[in-house]
């Protein structure tokens, strides 16, 4: 099984939506050891990108739909969440190339080379409670999934959920990168906003390949 | 919620506006993508200079653009850093062929955003030379943060950056003077209560009816310590002290003494505290020799206020005492 | 009680002499009795003014001192007019021979006591000539009440007599510029939290979190109604139909729009407002050809702003023109 | 019987007293209808007068006294009420001239002067809620009592009394001169400080007599 660019549309549908939907709790989380805007910016960066979707040719492909994403978000996030999500999105669509079907190992690249990418502009290591900690576990255990034999969506889903897992982990942490090293000891016990907005936006690309299998599944059973 | 607005989404493209509308004769503004330019227009062989950030510190920057500071000015959403788009727009607009300059607070957002639109205005160009303001002595500057925090010292460096600019430095100079003035420069602030941030509609934070923070910065980021509400003449020592002892002050330096308000703080109450604050300084053999007091980098409405002093030498008192036409600052013109 | 003060009791002393201190160049300070007076000194020949009040409006009074503006300033207790002490010692201070002008906002409390003022100079030998300054539309100018109280246009009406002085004209004349001005002006405020007076410790008023009050006063006294918040845009109508329709602003006026805020109000929120009123204006086919923003007649910490517009002809606006060199306001020099 | 200027100075201090213990309720009073400084006005002015009584010259006048209190009130007081009050002690004083020994019709023709003084500075009628509604009752009650024969203890007494109806009186009322009357209707239901804190010191100057009366019978029955 590969993932093409319905899976593409889906997952930015869905990373739009959860963006939406988690835009006050995103706040909440970024003012207790922030500045608050957080999910503001997500929010204003993604609905820029859903209304940019309808316009994308018919046969835009998947790297090209994601790079879409990228430009978007560097152009209406801001803040240090829009470079920063912004180039994971560029360097991922980058290795994604202009394949129209994506595998397991070509999953595996794109969340690896989005790690790279944020880790590049923001320079911060895993334990920095950054969106780090979520990105880098994701690409490990997209990895692993991948290298293990699984399917793209079960790729994925094992990056979405080792991202949750991140995003959690950065609770105890004190923050060395990002606003929320100012605060020293006073971070510890608050959860890095973008580090969960990462690992909401890692099961929406999970979420999509479900609903692409579940789709298909449907077709098949009726065909 | 309680603010003179009308949507929260609007806020920053209306007041933008207004700004143009109140000073036509300083301004020229560009609405999608959103900056503030001198009305003047570029000279050519001029280095022009370029700053930005989050809305809600006004007049920063753009009560700064004019004759002797900036050239032009990028707002971004309140307390977010603008994108590129916008960056390079000013830069495209301002540019006189001698070089832009780009004075950024040493935030992640605004790093990262105008490292990218330095990128895309030389793929188009035009040079670009960048300086971090990192005067807030609040924040240790070590590996394990992001390092200092851009506070009220950013109108020192544009103030000496803009005299330099005007008075036809080439990009590296005037780089150099604004590197220079921000290392000469030091701030720390404090904060009695917090702004609110329109689209969040709730105070950034919440301090006790007893409680202040020491060492807030310009976001309503927490500080060093929380400690009850003094009288302003101890809470100006413990800024002062921390301000003096990172910079090094000496008996006998010169120095330009700046008590900056949040937004929210009256003005007598800023001119209580500049009275210890020069006091103190007297005493120990410091001479006051430049002064400001009044809101120029402020937060939303957060009571408080900062104190930043910058060590002045002769060349640093020209480029301060230099002509300056802005909304915000005016002398001379 | 939130504020960097020390003493409630020490704090217009107290901040006196930080505006001594961060003005050596603009301002001399006296303490007991206590005034603020240009640096300068009095000029032969030359008319001075003298203006003064209660404290907590900053940068009214001493803020305004300086060429082009007022010659000295008398900043009583908070919210309380001076006596006539302080203002005579004033009045002595910078009297050039030519006669002084008292500038007095219309309040029961600063006109009797300028009115004694004025008595015991010119028993000292000085002429003296008093302009009130009535502006706020709010109240009923009518038998039944005090008559219209003096807010922000105080700025514009020491703006305008300042450079008449300055230019040489007599005290007749200049005192003429000043009442020409102060009938060409109106003003109307809104206030979305109250002032917290030191020595009070407590809000003047309460409003609840959805309440503006609509024509408030400058020592927070009611205004003409209080009324559920309403987005900016409606707020300004409401306060910039009262304004013109009382000044009888017809198409084809020019006039300088002014938005004033209470202290407490971030600049963002105040440009967004004026935006709206140069927009409301200018559809009207008013001409604003002048203009001014920001925190200029305050009350202490109240949210909340005022909008003046004056008549501009062409002498009110050269004298609006003309260079000042003040702690507030300075163009020109 | 007489008052002398073991009176004024006791009336002095009695009205001191009384101000600075009324402080917060005439600033209470002034917050709800004013700016909520006339407690504060007043103390700041009355602990000058008190200050200044110590160094008065033994064989000063009640005149000399009361001329005392009315130009330390202008000088110190500010706002509406320091020359209207200080204008009322100055035209008081002046009634009473360099009397020694003060009898009845004295002291009617204190209170008097003083009110018409304070009319005379501030033009203020009977109805139009400030300290007007206290001094012209006072005023009138004075005389009556002084041309029905009492003693000055009962003639103060009889002012006083009539100040404090006369500042009760303003409650109902519109103000139709200072501060409060900006507010139109909705000054009704509350007492004009300025009424009240003149109501106080009247009630001071007759609490004085008394004192002085009190002493006297001590005396007289030690004797
Ligand atoms: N140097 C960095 N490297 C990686 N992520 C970072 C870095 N700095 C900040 N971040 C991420 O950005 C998030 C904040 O984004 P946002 O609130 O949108 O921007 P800002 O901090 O400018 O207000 C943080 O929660 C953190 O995950
Ligand atoms: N025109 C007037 N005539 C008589 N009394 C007046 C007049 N105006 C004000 N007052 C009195 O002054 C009092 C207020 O005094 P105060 O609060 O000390 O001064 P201010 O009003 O200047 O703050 C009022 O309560 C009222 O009794
Ligand atoms: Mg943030
Ligand atoms: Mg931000
Ligand atoms: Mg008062
Ligand atoms: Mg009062």
């Amino acid at each position: 099984m590969t993932l093409d660019s319905t899976w593409a549309r889906r997952f930015v549908e869905r990373a739009a939506d959860t963006v939406s939907e988690n835009r006050a709790a995103l706040i909440e989380l970024d003012r207790e050891i922030g500045d608050g805007d957080h999910g503001e910016n997500l929010e204003r960066g993604f609905s820029a990108v859903r209304a940019k979707l309808a316009s994308q040719p018919d046969d835009a492909t998947p790297g090209a739909l994601l790079k879409m994403v990228a430009t978007t978000l560097i152009s209406t996030v801001g803040g240090a969440s829009g470079p920063l999500l912004g180039t994971a999105f560029l360097k991922g669509a980058g290795a994604i190339g202009d394949a129209t079907e994506i595998d397991s190992a070509a999953v595996a690249a794109f969340v690896a080379a989005a790690r790279d990418g944020a880790v590049l502009r923001g320079k911060a290591e895993v334990g920095d409670k950054t969106m780090i900690d979520a990105w880098t576990p994701a690409s490990d255990a997209a990895k692993a999934a991948a290298d293990a034999g699984g399917d793209p969506t079960s790729v994925l889903r094992a990056a979405a959920d080792a991202a949750a897992d991140g995003a959690a982990s950065t609770e105890p942490l004190v923050a060395r990168k990002g606003r929320a090293s100012y605060l020293g000891e006073r971070a510890v016990g608050h959860r890095d906003p973008g580090a969960q907005s990462s690992a909401l936006i890692l099961a929406a690309a999970a979420d999509a390949a479900d609903d692409v299998a579940a789709a298909a599944a449907t077709t098949s059973g009726e065909a | 919620m309680k603010k003179l607005i009308n949507d929260p989404k609007d806020v920053v493209e209306e007041a933008v506006a207004g700004i143009g509308a109140a000073h036509p004769d300083l301004l020229v503004v560009s609405h999608d993508p959103t900056f503030v330019r001198r009305a003047s227009g570029p000279v050519a062989g001029k280095v022009a200079i370029v700053s930005g950030g989050g809305s809600g510190h006004e007049p920063l920057h753009a009560g700064f653009v004019g004759h002797g500071m900036l050239s032009a000015a990028v707002p971004g959403p309140v307390f977010t850093s603008p994108t590129p788009d916008p960056i390079v727009a000013a830069t495209q607009a301002v540019d006189g062929g001698a070089g832009v300059l780009y004075i950024v607070k040493n935030y992640t957002g605004d790093v990262l955003n105008f490292e990218t639109a330095a990128d895309l205005a030389e793929a188009e160009g035009i040079t670009v030379a960048s300086v971090l303001v990192d005067d807030d002595v609040a924040v240790k500057d070590s590996l394990y943060t992001a390092g200092r925090r851009g506070v009220a010292g950013t109108v020192v460096v544009e103030k000496t950056a803009g005299a330099a600019a005007e008075r036809g430095d080439s990009l590296e100079q005037v780089a150099e003077v604004a590197r220079r003035t921000n290392a000469a420069t030091r701030t720390m602030g404090v904060a009695l209560t917090a702004g609110v941030v329109p689209h969040a509609g709730e105070p950034s934070f919440t301090l006790a009816d007893d409680e202040v923070e020491i060492g807030i910065g310009i976001h309503g980021e927490p500080g060093r310590e929380r400690v009850p509400l003094e009288p302003v003449d101890r809470i100006v020592d413990r800024l002062l002290d921390a301000v003096l002892d990172d910079l090094g002050t000496a008996s006998g330096d010169r120095v330009l003494l700046f008590v900056n308000g949040m937004g929210g703080t009256p003005l007598v109450e800023l001119y209580v505290a500049f009275r210890r604050a020069s006091e103190v300084l007297t005493e120990k053999g410091v001479q006051v020799t430049r002064t400001l007091v009044g809101n120029y980098v402020t937060s939303l409405e957060m009571q408080g206020m900062s104190i930043t002093v910058t060590t002045l030498d002769d060349e640093l008192t020209e480029l301060w005492d230099a002509p300056v036409e802005t909304a915000a600052l005016r002398r001379g013109r």
